[in-house]
């Protein structure tokens, strides 16, 4: 007689295993399945820092978390009910996350006494007891898998290899969920080595039938789709869908995308991505560093291209001298900033908000820039097209902000219809007599993009001050007062969305205000609040200079406004310098999200003081 | 675009041309204005792209379109705008402090890459900008405004390290041989990929008489080794002549003509180039003028371009539909 | 019988000329004549950014200008009582900052159709009436001077040079000066070049002579000593008073001085002169760029040296990134700002206040470094001696800001005691037992200045987060959050002297605030104010970061406060953001310092509203 | 410091290493944690400065004086603390991406300056850490993450490079010839100046095999031409012979022993040192190792030194009070 089935409204599960053991790739099938089902959901992958630090060790362990539920997800979830461990290690990284109460499911073959001291532990814990407060299956994954693939011919390694499936087939059996997508997974991934195939088919449905068979598992579980705006969609990494922005805007402007980078950490991707993509006639320019790989970029903008160039916060340090030929040349440029851990190489794998304030006042000078971020994964679309926008509007280097967490987490989008996409055409100076190279255009102050090619308005420009209207090198003392303030009213005046308050009873006294990839977490911990009744408002800063011009209002309009920030403050030191108003920080800097629960704690702390 | 052919004029813009009196950046100019029209190309599809220096300024006075950059950074500059632009003729004007000082790594590179530059490096062998520092290619022992007690400093070779550097197209010559320097500016242009040129040039207040061996009447004849693709390599006295593994130069008193080793500037092996540039010590007593090496090799700009034709001959031109479609999708 | 000799109590002049005239060289010597009377003065120097731009044209000029008194003086003066102009070009650069009535003296001789067209002079101002308003001196420089030089033998070239010298005898003359002092420079100055000596001696001596016999100037005028503090002075430029304290400090510290530098306007002066005082067993690297300058002297540090770089705004933005990786390693490390006009190349040689926000978050992370700024000339002395006590005693990046106008002006300067100078000695880690390169001395938190060479006390450390106390890698969430703020709370524990008013009726109501080279100008101008009887207060900020801990305090006493800055309202910003207080920010992008009378009537409109 | 004699263990670091298993880079770090008691030195006299890479993870499992530092840099910061410290021994580790991408520039100086560090260039032509683009030395044509149809740059040969930046002392080895490599450390640890270390290494993760060639049984012997010192420079299979100008490969077979190359790595001329670095293309079919430069010149920190102690002894040390007071003063 077949099990009980179990109805959740929603489930965090965490893969956790060594770099090898495929912890990465079994997480994304178990999401596409979610998302194929209608779950909503958000995941948070965590890689080491080292590629691949000694099999078994803590260093080495590589977790997928995935969060979904049958309602709106905002997060990759605080504490998992669910941690599958493929070793001691991935045991021990990660049980200090785990509520009492929580399923664990690990691969006791692997809890031999040597991996055992690889990670310090005296006894193992399947036998001291310290487990004894989570709902524990050690199933011997390992031999299993080994056992159940004898008859294939392939190496014992490879054999062992395919654990992983064996343990998403145990998974998909416990939430209930058809096969079919994940073995049409591996027939396609693994077309070219049948063996290999066979193998993972194989562990894969073994793993299924051991849920179902075996005295171990008495339920399992089912999570009803969530209701969603109908549409189709698509699951999307921050940066993907970045990548993918930034193809938008080259097809919408008519502009060739020109992306000069040089790999880092987290930003890498968006090199990779777009490398894949050269199908939409992109220049991707690998450079000998992030001084050539911005100035290739500038050079390329130049010429006419959507110049663009991706990097972290360690790159952004030494593209700045280059950033501010670009807002002397006023040209159109892109700088992508993947925040990380920082400050110095700090932790490169990890997530934080600390880059503020370098894209903002990082370079010699009056030097002033735009600057926009993006609030969750599929969110990076719509700004790399925004970012387009004003670079191109306003011929000024423009910074788009995004973070590890985003960058690498992922949720499902709904897939932009592209004739609904804004008009990015732009206008290239004409061939004409007496060429004004600095000649502004009234609106928007942005002096023409005067390409090479163009008869009749050769001229040069430089990095040195230039006169009003002509160009020309000036040290003049009034004309450099001049453009000094027109370079900042230009910025000043770009034209940027109001920001929008959520608040529901609409006589909250307490605005949750954010920015960047903190959404996620503010939203969740203000539903949270609103759920039990609390009343509080919320506003996201999606475009941080200029500032929408309703934010002034906004903040007059509530007595209290908490702002966590992964920094020191960043943020909160703008507003208060700009609207000399008094802001409640709440700042942690540990290289991840913030967990719903602490917001909830912070804002129950505000409303009830 | 425009048919009737253009003159000197045509390429001199309307600023005021602003080096110290006796510069020689004054004959480099003259030089280069008289010969762009030559090329047949449009003033709109040249670009002068330099760095920050006396010798950056250079961009400023032609009437195409310049762009005075940043110090050491047009080689990456240049490099962007040449790749997303093959249709452009792209010149890059620096000195020797900003292309091998702070801007080494970007020539290095550019050169490996061959990308399509005419980079023409002003050798005054000094900071003529910010008053008299030694520079990269400063003789060891000179007494400038940074080492009052003499640099100690080796410097670079130029030549030798842009054959290091994978360099296709390497060429010296010096700012008042008009002649010789619209040659190389000929033979420049011609060459397909990146085109180095090294150009000896005096700078009268910081380092006046830094080449007067090579230009001075009476020594320059003996001293200036010509290279000329084909014909014996020899000054006035000596003549290049194999010793062993090893060159060296010996009177032409001394030796039968016929001993003296010809020049192939196409050489595929860049190590006879190399080899002639270390003939010249700081000393300048014999000096290597002319076209070093000059060898095919396919442009950057030339390969990225045709390797994104390619792709879309093949895939086809990308579908942003398609794309943002692509990859596992479900329908609510 | 004599002219008449008229006593003044202050007197503005400025000399100016092609950059081959030598107006540099005369400006000094007739500085020296004015310090060795006593007077007090303050001289600011004008050049091109070319190095020579064409003979006779506009971008050629080059000036200097001399306010010396018998009282004390804090500017170069807003507008000059006399001008040398040496030809067209100087004449038409400078005769806009002349007030009517002022003396002007030119070289007629220089006044040829050909000089005037070369700088659009239709008509010659000589004839044009339009210097009627003004107490002309038309001479014939060049023509007497090559008639005075004629029996000795020299090139016309060499002779024509010589005018300078005429200029400067006539000068010497009129303000009744002797003219042993100049005589005795010249003999020292061309002591190897007897004919050029003679020509320079008898130029001047004739100019001299000129002054006295000729019907031209009727009178000569007399400037009395300034009540100085008895002491023994000399004249200092900001640049050299910077070199010879970091001297100092490496004296006091017994730290060998390491200078890692690239050269750049206006901080080249530091490199040329401490590569001059080689005897001071100072190591100076002319390094390939900035940013090796920097890794050099961070190295240098590294070992035990007291490590400097000094650059202006495109050289910090360079530097940077290695700058971020100095606050991680947590080394003693002195960056030296000296600020010129930006954004990018901006205005080389001219003056500006606009890095303040670049040096303080122009690196990734949470990055914190100290900040202090030179006020005046003399000033940068003592400020570099602080530099590097906050840098070595709190083990952290420090900025030095000073700017073009302090760099290159100069001011008499009491010569400080040597034994009076702090004693700065360091102590290295000694050789332990397992020995923690991050655990801090509990009162700085500073960390171990571990140097190699010393045993058993070897370690590894680098730009990756460090767990506390060990310094081994660490990607421990909780670990980052507290080494963030822990490195903020040094750099924000770090002591420096309170900040002291200025307010003798002790009941003003406005606030007169500056910070940097605004200090002489302020100052001017709130000793103008007060001499009209006005109340008004007035502070200097030297210690930017930390604030010095009375600050707040003092801007709460102030209803308001006046804060001039070269820039668009940088400190203004810090200020806001730090203490919620409205700050009336005056701003000017001019690349020149703020003239006296228009702060008096900035702070008369604040005053009177 | 101790007088004891130092074993492997004393340079051995509490750190757990934490390389991909495979990785060549266990193999440097053993060979150098084996060869470093040889040097005699105390562990307190000798600093690591790495960049960042894999390799440059190098000196944290050193116990000696180490720093991480950031990517690219390592040369210009060891050149502070070798200036600044002559007693101590500096060696700098990097990668290809971080000595010839990023920190190109600061290589280059260094050598021409001659500072006196040890740089092992671990050459594994790919980015490891961030997990596998391209490099300056990968072939090219090389798919990568960065690079799907293929990568267009045109490698630097590193040796090359190296010797048209003036080095002294240019060496190539294997990560995996443990004998060899040690053989060149300790070479370069008797060398005065700069001394620069290709070492090829394997990155079994992003880029296995890349020097199979000169590492299987099967075709090493034949593919590395042996450089010693006054012996003939020759492979299993290949001898180095003049041809003209050039040099060129026979096989041994058609040629007399007599006419191979003799190699002199003390030739004053880099010139020879330069055509064996042609020799070998990103084919790896010929691949000279061995030191093919090393020769006498002063090192920049010695001479910056005496310089300091020549000034001090002519002009004595400085006084500050004199200082402070020299030029015109005045009492008041
Ligand atoms: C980032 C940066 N660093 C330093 C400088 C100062 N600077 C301008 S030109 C120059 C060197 C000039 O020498 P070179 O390249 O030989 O040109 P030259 O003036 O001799 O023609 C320097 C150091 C600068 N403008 N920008
Ligand atoms: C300023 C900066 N840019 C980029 C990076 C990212 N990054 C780290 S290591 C590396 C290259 C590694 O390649 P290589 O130097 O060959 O070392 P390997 O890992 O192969 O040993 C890059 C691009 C960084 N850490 N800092
Ligand atoms: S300083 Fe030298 S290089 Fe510069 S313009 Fe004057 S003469 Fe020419
Ligand atoms: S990625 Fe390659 S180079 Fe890096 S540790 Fe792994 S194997 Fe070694
Ligand atoms: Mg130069
Ligand atoms: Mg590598």
């Amino acid at each position: 007689m077949a099990k009980p089935v179990v109805a959740l409204k929603s489930v965090i599960i965490r893969f956790a295993g060594d770099s090898g053991d495929g912890m990465q790739l079994t997480g994304d099938r178990f999401t596409m399945d979610a998302a194929s089902l209608g779950n909503d959901l958000s995941t948070l992958p965590n890689f080491p820092a080292e590629i691949r630090a000694p099999q078994g060790t803590l260093p080495g362990v590589s977790s997928f978390q995935l969060h979904f539920a049958d309602h709106q997800v905002l997060t990759a979830g605080d504490a998992p009910d669910v941690l599958v461990a493929m070793n001691p290690a991935a045991l021990k990284a990660n049980i200090n996350d785990m509520p009492r109460g929580a399923t664990i499911i690990i691969d006791k073959d692997e809890f031999t006494a040597r991996n055992l001291k690889k990670v310090g532990y005296e006894v193992s814990p399947l036998e001291d007891g310290s487990l004894d407060s989570f709902n524990l299956h050690a199933i011997a994954l390992t031999s299993m898998t080994v056992t159940a693939l004898a008859g294939i011919n392939i190496s014992r390694k490879d054999a062992e290899r395919s654990k992983n499936m064996f343990a998403l087939g145990v998974l998909t059996w416990m939430y209930h969920r058809s096969t079919d997508a994940t073995q049409a997974f591996l027939k396609a991934k693994f077309a070219k080595n049948e063996d290999i195939l066979k193998a993972n088919l194989l562990a894969y449905q073994t793993g299924w039938n051991f849920g179902e068979t075996s005295e171990e598992f008495v339920t399992s579980y089912e999570v009803a789709p969530a209701k969603m705006k109908p549409g189709k969609y698509r699951n999307i990494s921050g940066n993907a869908a970045l990548a993918y922005g930034l193809i938008a805007a080259s097809q919408q402007s008519g502009l060739r995308l020109f992306l000069g980078s040089y790999p880092i950490t987290p930003a890498s991707d968006i090199l990779h991505e777009l490398s894949k993509q050269k199908k939409f006639d992109i220049v991707t320019f690998q450079a000998e560093d992030e001084i050539a790989a911005v100035g290739a970029a500038l050079g390329a903008s130049y010429g006419g291209s959507l110049g663009v160039t991706a990097t972290s916060g360690p790159g952004v340090a030494l593209k700045s001298e280059m950033i501010g030929l670009g807002v002397m040349l006023e040209l159109p440029l892109i700088i992508i900033d993947v925040q990380r851990g920082g400050p110095s190489t700090g932790l490169p794998t990890k997530t934080e908000q600390a880059d503020l304030l370098q894209v903002m006042f990082g370079r010699n000078g009056e030097s002033p820039v735009a600057v926009i971020a993006a609030s969750t994964p599929s969110d990076c679309f719509e700004m790399a097209v925004e970012a387009a926008r004003i670079a191109t509007t306003y011929r000024v280097p423009t910074f788009l902000l995004s973070d590890g967490y985003i960058a690498n987490g992922t949720e499902p989008w709904m897939i932009p219809d592209v004739a609904a996409l804004p008009d990015l055409s732009v206008e290239f100076a004409k061939t004409q007599e007496n060429f004004a190279p600095y000649e502004r255009n009234p609106e928007t102050l942005a002096r023409p993009w005067a390409i090479p090619g163009t008869p009749g308005i050769e001229h040069r420009i430089g990095g040195l001050e230039k006169a009003d209207k002509t160009g020309e090198i000036s040290y003049e003392p009034a004309n450099h007062d001049f453009m000094v303030r027109i370079r900042a009213a230009k910025v000043a005046g770009i034209k940027v969305p109001d920001i929008i308050v959520d608040d529901p009873s609409g006589d909250a006294t307490v605005l949750f205000l954010g920015w960047g990839s903190t959404f996620g977490p503010i939203s969740a911990a203000v539903q949270t609040l609103r759920d039990n009744g609390e009343k509080i408002a919320q506003a996201h800063i999606k475009y941080l200079n200029p500032f929408p011009s309703n934010l002034g209002a906004l903040l007059e309009k509530y007595p209290k406004v908490i702002l966590p920030e992964m920094n020191l403050g960043q943020l909160a030191m703008l507003l208060r310098a700009r609207f000399l108003k008094d802001i409640i920080s709440y700042n942690a800097v540990r290289g991840m999200p913030f967990s719903t629960a602490e917001l909830v704690e912070v804002a129950m702390g505000v409303l009830h003081d | 675009m425009t048919d009737i052919a253009l003159t000197k004029k045509d390429f001199t813009s309307d600023q005021e041309v602003r080096w110290c009196p006796g510069c020689g950046d004054y004959a480099i100019l003259s030089a280069m204005q008289s010969f762009l029209p030559e090329l047949g190309i449009p003033r709109e599809n040249i670009v002068f792209i330099s760095g920050i220096g006396c010798s950056s300024r250079f961009p400023y006075y032609l009437d195409t379109f310049g762009v005075h950059s940043i110090h050491g950074r047009a080689p990456a500059i240049a490099s962007g705008l040449a790749i997303s632009r093959p249709d452009l003729t792209v010149f890059v004007i620096t000195g020797d402090g900003d292309a091998l000082s702070i801007g080494g790594n970007h020539l290095i590179h550019a050169l490996r890459r061959n990308v399509e530059l005419k980079i023409l490096l002003f050798n005054n062998r000094i900071y003529g900008l910010t008053k008299g520092q030694y520079s990269p290619t400063s003789p060891q022992g000179l007494v400038t405004k940074s080492t009052p007690a003499g640099s100690l400093d080796t410097p670079f070779n130029p030549i030798s390290l842009a054959l290091g550097a994978e360099a296709t197209f390497v060429a010296r010559t010096i700012d008042n041989d008009r002649k010789h320097l619209t040659a190389i500016l000929r033979a420049a242009s011609a060459h397909k990929g990146s085109a180095f040129i090294e150009i000896y040039q005096n700078c009268p207040i910081f380092y006046d008489g830094a080449f007067s061996q090579v230009t001075d009447a009476d020594s320059k004849e003996a001293s200036l080794l010509q290279l000329v693709h084909g014909q014996p390599i020899k000054s006035a006295k000596y003549g290049v002549i194999r010793n062993g593994v090893n060159i060296e130069l010996a009177e032409l008193a001394n030796i039968d003509e016929s001993e003296i080793v010809i020049h192939d500037a196409h050489n595929p092996d860049p190590s006879f180039a190399f080899a002639l540039s270390r003939l010249s010590g700081s000393d300048l007593e014999h000096v290597p003028v002319g076209i070093f090496r000059d060898v095919e090799r396919a442009g950057y700009s030339s390969m990225v371009n045709d390797q994104l034709k390619e792709i879309i001959k093949t895939q086809g031109a990308g579908d942003l539909t398609k794309l943002l479609n692509s990859g596992d999708t479900w329908e609510v």
